[in-house]
């Protein structure tokens, strides 16, 4: 075994060795031509959210054969070095530090859980390159004001706020939060604790399960038999599906507020049947969004690749991706420094309208771009998609 | 509150009836051959995609879907028992029990990441047999399909309680809990009786699967879960006491619903560890086995 | 009158409804080697598991050395003098065989590796030495018996009591046995051996007890024994 | 080999972790040596365990999950250093494989690994409930011992704390302990009967071993900085076993061997995705557990006869 060890850390040596080299060889000879590489870390594999890390994926695989196909970006092609986090904080860190140490990455885009951007942060603190974030919703990613730091896409405390004066309206008064034990629901939870303080005549509560659980009848059942008039449901998509059908099922008669756009995915009808009518879900995309001609470019190429629309969170992934192209076309440069000073001046058209980020220092509105409507819709008839849903409010 | 204790527990004993069904044939085998089987709810799982393969892509009705889950678990178990386990507890090797843990929990994590690969991870839907939200009185309320996935349980458990009293095959089996070495000596085919216990061992946990699956859902990790209870249930109940397995399994579905209503709905699968801790502690042999060393 | 190094006073056993030891009184002087016979079945590896600890009896005493370890986990009446050997053989399947032996000098308080040269001297007494750094589980069954043997001389008990030593051994290793006991009762050891081999054991002992069904059917001298009809009814029924 | 290899080896890992921190390695094979100590410390002690002692614990990385949080609370509320953790947390970690033991002599045979599958599947559910205490799977940060992503210390301190392995296993083996918990593996019934006292040996296989799992639970969590509850999973444990078996589980090498061979693999499959290394690794331990099912070290002694009785122990 002491050959072995030697072995390891000789091919170790000759590894590094021939990257390093590699690496002179490529700077020395054109470094006009030289391909732009943007780092890409999502959850690919299980226990991640691979679901969303697949869509992640195409929406970036397809960008960069749209700049590619025009050109580059300053005539520099563009590639993308991907990277599995797994869902986990510590692989999504290691990963972003290859990402940017192995494959020379400009930025890093592509995260997707809060608890593994925040622990990216450090990373990107660390190394000085700019971190894009769109919809890990914790405040703190950009409450700490990280310098590398950048959101195109909301935040709890800012989601819960505008979710308020939407059970003010509708007339709830007594409001559960069923919150799955993660970042994403407790993290909600708590903000949505927060912000209901303005209404003081709504009383909440924050009932927490286990996220992987396949059972959710006994958790349902209690909060049915509290009475609420809302179930708020913080919780990603399998989970969605079971309470909403198991809530019903142990016969809760509340209104249903469930998460995001879970309800559009395919398996939603298929799965709750009968008990998803009803449910309201807030989300940022209305057909009455007014798409520019870049998101416009987006959907039409995505539809033609893919075969399906794509969902609200791929806008911003895409509006990323054009704010580093913005940073790099403005410094002229992808040095992963430059991006960071260059990316809280840019400004370009996003998919959805004018891109600009604030730069509030000291609070959440730092390097984060806030022009986000909420929709809540409500699903009338089992089969209901964006399009047959029923607008019942907006939030601005 | 009367409504919810009520409510509680009956959707305990509901959900136990399926955890009873998902564990017997785990006490089977062990009672058997001494073996613990990790790779058993992963019998479960594959049962279940089965049960999906034939309902969701073929289009046959539902209940060839209960059919197909049964076989499809009645084979990999039987392939388990031949290729994995029979190796070890025919070798000369020492704590064949410890290594056979060993085997089969390496073979439950090949089952899950081969099954990641081959089906992705998207969650899937079996239809039920009875697809419809009771209001009983307006008191009580559950699905249809909670009461046929108990009714279909409990049916088995007393098949199989049928088959282990009243047949030459459950004389045998019984003749290997309690005396292996009797049992050989009178000539018992020891090997013959244990693909027996793994087939029904199988056939009892897909279709325990197959039945839960139009209340959950079907994936790849599915599994972990079934296994996790299983392993709970039998323990508590006792190791090869098919009578204890039935016990128990109610005994936990009814202690994981209270408690999660009662206490915290945060931590509904740790009921059920605190509750095989302290039986292993108190009553290391369980509710219903035999004192003396099981192994 | 020698000093008594075992004594057994109304040993019970029941396992469930089965009375397996049914009241046993037996003596044990220094020196002395007694021969417990009996029919199969008849109690006598429970007999020795009792005075061992491994099981623990219903009723009764059990004095070893004068002291009362009734009712004591093995390992005790082992560290206070005494000896046993097992029908199988003893070993420890991965061990090596003077890893096996030196174990016996360590529970008496040998540090490991005095122990082992200890053992190796031992091993060399009983002809194993070729073998001595094999793993037990390659050993034949006779030399897995020769281990108990040398564990014996590094035990130094002041009871030992042997369980079939002779099953399935070759005459010359049982004579090695038999040299060893002899040495081991001049130094005051005093000897219960379980056999079947009755003319072996015979040999050896000054005194025998017969077992049957859990109490003793008889007790005398080797002759007195094999005249007894009591016992030959036994034996042959 | 003989009794000066094996004290020649813990030197080995301190020289190979002071050289390859001045060579400076890359990132990538920085991290997979570093953490493959991780996983040496793990599959190491449980080997002495379960290959030694033939306790068959399922709470191992449970032990050195509880050994990383341990430090973080210490860092984090109690203000200490990361270094004084990685002496305390060892110590506290071995009081809670103390009362592991205490349970390990309660039940016997394949109840032990099913009681310890359950205290960690209840220490899981905890880690990502309680989430006002351990931050759930948000994950708990705290400052590494060294700030920035200079790896050079760690590679330093992963060669000692594999060294210190190598000691404390050999001191072990070689010494009274090692053959007191081997004859209890083998025989627990004779051992006891020979006078050996099991209560003692089996709490202190117990409580060195969980030493063991902390310190590599500590150091876990000094490097990577970042605790979630996905540290603690079956798949994980069956990662650890999976080391352990392969390279012989109970042979002093076997572990090392183990963790050479499947971090290899899975640095040379990882571009295949998470799924496929799994696959690869699991696939790998089940052939080796039924057609060598001594694992690798055993496997190629066998090819070499002569040597047979020296490798063991």
């Amino acid at each position: 075994m002491i050959n072995n060890i030697g072995k390891i850390s000789r091919r170790a040596l000759l590894a590094s060795m021939t990257a390093a080299g590699l690496l002179l060889a490529g700077s020395g000879s054109a470094y006009a031509a030289e391909d732009i590489t943007l780092g890409l870390v999502s959850p690919l594999s299980e226990p991640g959210d691979a679901r969303s890390g697949d869509a992640i994926k195409k929406t970036a695989d397809l960008w960069v054969k749209l700049i590619n196909g025009a050109g580059g970006i300053g005539g520099r092609q563009v590639k993308l070095a991907v990277f599995d986090d797994q869902g986990k904080v510590e692989v999504g860190a290691s990963a972003m530090e290859r990402a940017i140490t192995e494959a020379n990455a400009s930025a890093i885009l592509g995260i997707w859980s809060s608890s593994v951007a925040l622990a990216q942060m450090e990373v990107a603190k660390g190394y000085n390159v700019p971190l894009m974030a769109f919809y890990s919703w914790s405040d703190d990613i950009t409450a700490k004001n990280y310098p590398q730091v950048f959101r195109i896409g909301p935040y709890n405390s800012q989601i819960a706020a505008q979710m308020v004066p939407f059970v003010k309206d509708r007339g709830y008064k007594k409001v559960v939060v069923l919150a799955e034990d993660t970042a994403y629901g407790l993290g909600f939870a708590k903000a949505f604790e927060e912000a209901v303080k303005a209404a003081p005549d709504v009383t909440v509560e924050v009932v927490q399960f286990q996220a992987q659980t396949q059972d959710l009848t006994a958790v349902m059942s209690k909060v049915a038999a509290s009475k609420p008039d809302a179930v708020i449901v913080q919780t990603v998509f399998s989970a969605t599906n079971l309470s909403i059908k198991q809530g019903r099922e142990v016969g809760l008669k509340a209104d249903i507020i469930t998460g995001w756009d879970w309800p559009l995915l395919p398996d939603f009808w298929s799965t709750v049947g009968e008990a998803g009518v009803g449910v309201v879900y807030p989300t940022f995309s209305d057909p009455s969004l007014n798409i520019t001609a870049t998101g416009k470019t987006f959907v039409d190429a995505y539809k033609a690749a893919y075969g399906h629309e794509p969902a609200i969170f791929q806008y911003y992934l895409w509006d990323n991706f054009n704010a580093v192209k913005a940073a790099i076309e403005k410094s002229g440069s992808s040095e992963p420094a430059k991006l960071v000073e260059t990316l809280p001046g840019v400004t370009f058209e996003g998919t959805i309208g004018p891109v600009f980020f604030r730069n509030e220092a000291g609070t959440v509105n730092f390097h984060q771009w806030d022009k986000f409507a909420m929709f809540f819709k409500k699903l009338n008839k089992v089969g209901d998609g964006e399009k047959e849903a029923e607008l019942v409010q907006v939030a601005k | 509150m009367t409504q919810l204790f009520v409510q509680s527990l009956l959707l305990g004993l509901l959900q136990g009836g399926l955890y009873a069904l998902l564990a017997v044939g785990l006490s089977l085998v062990f009672g058997i051959l001494r073996v613990v089987n990790f790779a058993h709810g992963e019998f479960a799982m594959l049962g279940s995609f089965a049960a999906v393969f034939v309902v969701d892509m073929l289009g046959l009705p539902v209940w060839t879907g209960l059919i197909a889950a049964a076989v499809a678990g009645a084979a990999i178990a039987y392939a388990t028992n031949i290729l994995v386990l029979r190796p070890i507890y025919l070798s000369r090797m020492r704590q064949k029990g410890e290594y056979t843990i060993i085997a089969t929990f390496l073979l439950s994590q090949f089952l899950i990441a081969a099954a990641t690969l081959s089906f992705g991870t998207t969650y899937r839907k079996l239809p039920g047999l009875w697809d419809q939200n009771l209001a009983i009185f307006d008191y009580i309320y559950l699905s249809g399909n909670r009461i046929v996935a108990f009714v279909a349980a409990i049916a088995m458990i007393a098949l199989l309680f049928f088959i282990v009293y009243r047949t030459d095959i459950g004389r045998a089996w019984r003749a290997l809990t309690q005396n292996p070495l009797g049992a050989a000596v009178v000539g018992i085919d020891v090997n013959r009786y244990a693909n027996l216990a793994f087939l029904a061992s199988g056939a009892f946990a897909g279709l325990a699967a197959a039945l839960l699956a139009p209340l959950m859902f079907v994936f790849p990790a599915s599994g972990v879960i079934a296994l996790v209870k299983a392993f709970i249930v039998v323990i508590i109940g006792g190791l090869g006491s098919i009578r204890g397995t039935l016990f128990a399994g109610l005994l936990l579905g009814v202690v994981e619903v209270m408690c999660t209503v009662y206490i915290d709905t945060g931590y509904t699968d740790a009921y059920g560890f605190a509750l095989m801790i302290a039986v292993l502690l108190f009553r290391p042999q369980g509710l219903f086995g035999r004192t003396g060393r099981a192994v | 009158m020698t000093r008594i190094v075992l004594e057994t006073q109304g040993l019970r056993k029941a396992f469930g409804g089965n009375q397996v030891i049914d009241g046993i009184d037996f003596r044990l002087a220094a020196g002395e080697l007694v021969a417990i016979v009996g029919p199969n079945g008849a109690g006598k590896t429970s007999f020795l598991n009792l005075i061992a600890g491994q099981f623990r009896p219903n009723a009764g005493t059990i004095q070893l050395a004068g002291a009362d370890v009734t009712q004591l986990a093995p390992n005790v009446p082992a560290r206070r003098g005494l000896f046993r050997s097992f029908q199988n053989g003893g070993a420890f399947g991965r061990l090596s065989a003077i890893q096996n032996v030196a174990l016996a000098g360590m529970v008496r308080g040998l540090g490991r590796r005095e122990a082992e040269s200890e053992a190796g001297k031992a091993l060399a007494r009983v002809g194993l030495s070729p073998v001595a750094d094999w793993p037990a589980d390659h050993l034949s069954g006779g030399q897995r018996k020769l281990i108990d043997f040398a564990r014996l001389l590094l035990a130094k008990p002041e009871v030992a009591l042997l369980d079939e030593p002779t099953a399935g051994v070759n005459p010359a290793i049982m004579e090695v046995m038999r040299a060893i006991i002899a040495e081991m009762r001049d130094k005051g050891v005093g000897f219960a051996v379980i056999s079947h081999d009755l003319p072996w054991v015979f040999g050896l002992c000054q005194r025998v007890v017969v077992l049957a069904s859990g109490r003793v059917l008889a007790a005398g001298s080797p002759d007195e024994v094999s005249a007894d009809p009591a016992v030959r009814e036994a034996y042959l029924a | 080999m003989t009794k000066l290899t094996h004290h020649l080896v813990p030197l080995l890992f301190v020289a190979a972790g002071l050289g390859l921190s001045l060579i400076g390695l890359r990132p990538v094979v920085a991290d997979l040596l570093i953490l493959s100590v991780y996983y040496l410390l793990l599959a190491g002690s449980w080997n002495l365990l379960a290959g030694f002692a033939g306790q068959y614990s399922f709470a191992h990385i449970g032990l050195a999950t509880a050994g990383a949080y341990g430090t973080a609370a210490l860092v984090i509320a109690g203000g200490l250093s990361g270094w004084a953790t990685l002496v305390i947390m060892p110590l506290a970690v071995a009081l809670l494989g103390g009362g592991l033991g205490l349970v390990a002599l309660r039940v016997r045979g394949v109840q032990l690994p099913l009681i310890t599958f359950a205290f960690a599947g209840a220490f899981a559910v905890f880690l990502a409930a309680a989430s006002d205490i351990t931050n759930g799977s948000m994950g708990l940060q705290l400052p590494k011992l060294v700030p920035g992503f200079d790896r050079s210390l760690y590679l330093v301190l992963g060669g000692i704390l594999a060294g210190l392995f190598f000691i404390v296993q050999n001191w072990m083996i070689d010494g009274k302990l090692g053959l007191l918990m081997q004859a209890i593996r083998d025989n627990e019934d004779i051992a006891h009967g020979m006078g050996v006292g099991i209560f003692r040996v089996k709490i202190a296989a117990f409580m060195i071993t969980a030493a063991i799992a902390g310190l590599a639970g500590s150091f876990y969590a000094n490097y990577v900085g970042v605790l979630a509850p996905s540290m603690l999973s079956m798949g994980e444990m069956g990662y650890v076993v999976a080391m352990a078996v392969i390279g012989g589980l109970g042979y002093r090498y076997g572990p090392l061997i183990g963790v050479v061979i499947i971090r290899s693999i899975e640095y040379f499959v990882r571009g295949f995705g998470a799924e496929y290394t799994l696959v690869i690794i699991t696939g790998i331990a089940l052939l080796v557990v039924l057609f060598f099912r001594e694992g690798v070290i055993a496997y190629v002694s066998r090819l070499m006869p002569r040597q047979t009785a020296r490798w063991r122990s």
